[in-house]
């Protein structure tokens, strides 16, 4: 019984990483590729040729404590789920280590294994994992696929295709960009739009392409926020200047081009 | 003003909206041929896939006509062995390149190949394909680790979409993969899946 | 402490155009099919007319072998009578559709389903649905913008309908959500909306 205590009064910071060879980047970089303290596990039993089904518990539990204590000391920010499982390690291990109740199993009642648990959670994982692999080469074959080229001007229309998901964003969005309208109003000296534009015109051709967003955060009140807009509408409309969106849902971006801008979006 | 000859023709195609209301009742009789050509034209300006039953639709033809059609054409592309392919996704039809010359193609378009995703984002994707609609505890149970920004990776990247709350405490939302998985992924339909069964005997040997 | 570990790929994700600067010297030997069938690719890729001297410089073959490839490549499309064609426009080459076919493709593109929403509208549209049931000035009061263009084409996608007068001063009409909102955005009924809570968990970031 006395392992049993050693183990849950188990510290990290008495223990030193032990992992030898390899440099602090090579770590760091292997460390990299685990997906979750399952992904380590697995890895783990690999490492260790051991049999899934017969898990050498207090080695693998071992060499799972000390892959974490390299991440402390490596300053890797950890997920809590890595700990979770080093908990859930030392607690098989030490049920493991306790004589079997004699009473109780008897020969009809069969005995649990305290690793059964995990082992099932592995082999399940395992399935994912495999899974993701597939995903992972159908990607890649499809990415070796290309679509024709536009042959409309839809990407001018900077039109969305929205779900749920961006609505709500979207909302968040506005009802942040309102809260801080309020608060920045303070007085100030207006801007005209003909500046605006000016200014605007500046700024696109100084940058190639601007964040519509930081653009419009610059503004420090409400009418200078609609006269910036405005002088986007305008300069849309007026000069080779586009609306484009780099990712679905990304910010929108002011871009020169020099082919004739398309209308605005039709809103 | 860049070659504005380029323009005319595509306004032809996009705008002119007027009504074509001329002979909606008219039946047209088409040849084979004819059915081919006009799936092989509107698969090619269809922004997505395109089903057969849109084209049925559109073409005011049998759906069978179409589908057997569209699967003609596509052997004559696979037999002309040039640049290009049918190919049937998300339920669709549509035109791409063949993969044997992605590298001259990416060498025009200039990019490499992109989008790889995180492993616990391709993991996060794998639960989700296999169990939807699935919340994030449940994804949680089977990853052993918290999915969260890899769930919010995927919502942006439109790989997967929420489908609604389930109805048990807390009443959290669930998720599912988006038609945008299928297109990115190659896959006809969900069930073009491999079967997860499939990877169970993979799990236990590949250790 | 979120899955820290995601993060780094995942930025590896966005970007990545860089141009491809592998072996721009190992000359390949193509055949002559080889050489049309990756003509066609490009060609078909590109958004606009590609030069035969680009596609030349793509393949690092002679401008001659390239000129004579989509020449020969044109005739094939021309014998086939499919729906595409090449064409020579703007002193470059491109697929486009047969014209024979414009008034089927111009069906299409017309009757083809536009889910497709402006920012403007979708801004509106969410504030719609949040705030519902919500009048044209407190649209205005939260998005900072009028309004007015975007309901139009809400009301015409017969995303939002009207829900009757509000009683105050000027009895302004008041909006909410449709069904067809709720079909379309794949949403049980109102109730089933995400609210700010279920993605808070999602790597606690500003959404």
């Amino acid at each position: 019984m006395q392992e049993t205590v050693e183990q849950f009064v188990f510290d990290f910071h008495k223990e030193t990483a032990e992992i030898v060879g390899e440099s602090k980047d090579e770590i760091k970089l292997k460390l990299g590729e685990f997906a979750g303290p399952l992904d380590l596990l697995l890895y783990l039993i690999k490492q260790e040729q051991a049999n899934i089904f017969d898990i050498p518990i207090a080695k693998i539990t071992d060499e799972y404590l000390r892959y974490i204590r390299l991440m402390k000391s490596l300053d890797i920010a950890m997920a809590a789920d890595f700990l979770v499982m080093a908990a859930t390690l030392i607690e098989i291990k030490s049920r493991m280590l306790l004589p079997r109740d004699p009473m109780a199993a008897g020969e009809e009642e069969e005995f649990e294994d305290p690793r059964k648990e995990l082992v099932d959670q592995l082999l399940e994982y395992e399935k994912f994992k495999s899974a993701a692999q597939m995903l992972y080469e159908r990607s890649t074959v499809e990415q070796a696929v290309f679509k024709r080229g536009q042959i409309e001007s839809d990407e001018n229309n900077a039109e969305i295709n929205a779900s749920v998901f961006d609505l709500l964003t979207v909302f968040q969005k506005i009802v942040l960009r309102h809260k801080e309208q309020v608060t920045m109003e303070i007085e100030r000296e207006e801007i005209s739009l003909a500046d605006m534009i000016k200014a605007l015109k500046k700024r696109i051709f100084d940058e190639i392409e601007l964040n519509l967003l930081t653009f419009f955060e610059e503004m420090h009140t409400r009418r200078e926020l609609v006269t910036a807009f405005i002088a986007v509408l305008e300069i849309v409309r007026t000069e080779h200047v586009k609306l484009v969106q780099k990712t679905t849902f990304g910010d929108i971006f002011l871009k020169k081009v020099n082919a004739p801008a398309a209308e605005p979006a039709g809103s | 003003m860049t070659e504005p000859e380029t323009e005319q023709p595509e306004n032809e195609v996009v705008a002119e909206t007027e009504a074509i209301e001329q002979e909606p009742a008219e039946r047209q009789v088409r040849s084979a041929a004819e059915v081919m050509a006009i799936a092989e034209a509107i698969i090619f300006v269809s922004d997505e896939p395109i089903t057969s039953k849109a084209l049925a639709e559109i073409l005011d033809e049998h759906k069978d006509t179409i589908q057997a059609a569209v699967e003609e054409l596509q052997k004559e592309y696979e037999e002309r062995g040039g640049g290009l392919q049918i190919r049937e996704i998300a339920g669709g039809w549509q035109i791409a390149t063949r993969t044997e010359y992605h590298e001259e193609v990416r060498r025009f378009l200039k990019t490499r190949p992109s989008a790889k995703l995180s492993l616990a984002a391709l993991e996060t994707l794998a639960v989700i394909a296999y169990k939807q609609p699935v919340t994030v505890p449940e994804i949680l149970e089977i990853r052993g680790v918290q999915s969260a920004s890899a769930i919010k990776t995927l919502l942006e990247k439109r790989l997967i979409v929420t489908k609604g709350h389930k109805e048990t405490v807390g009443r959290p939302m669930q998720y599912g993969t988006s038609k945008d998985f299928l297109i990115q992924f190659g896959l006809k339909d969900l069930s073009d899946l491999p079967s997860i069964e499939d990877f169970e005997d993979l799990a236990g040997t590949a250790l």
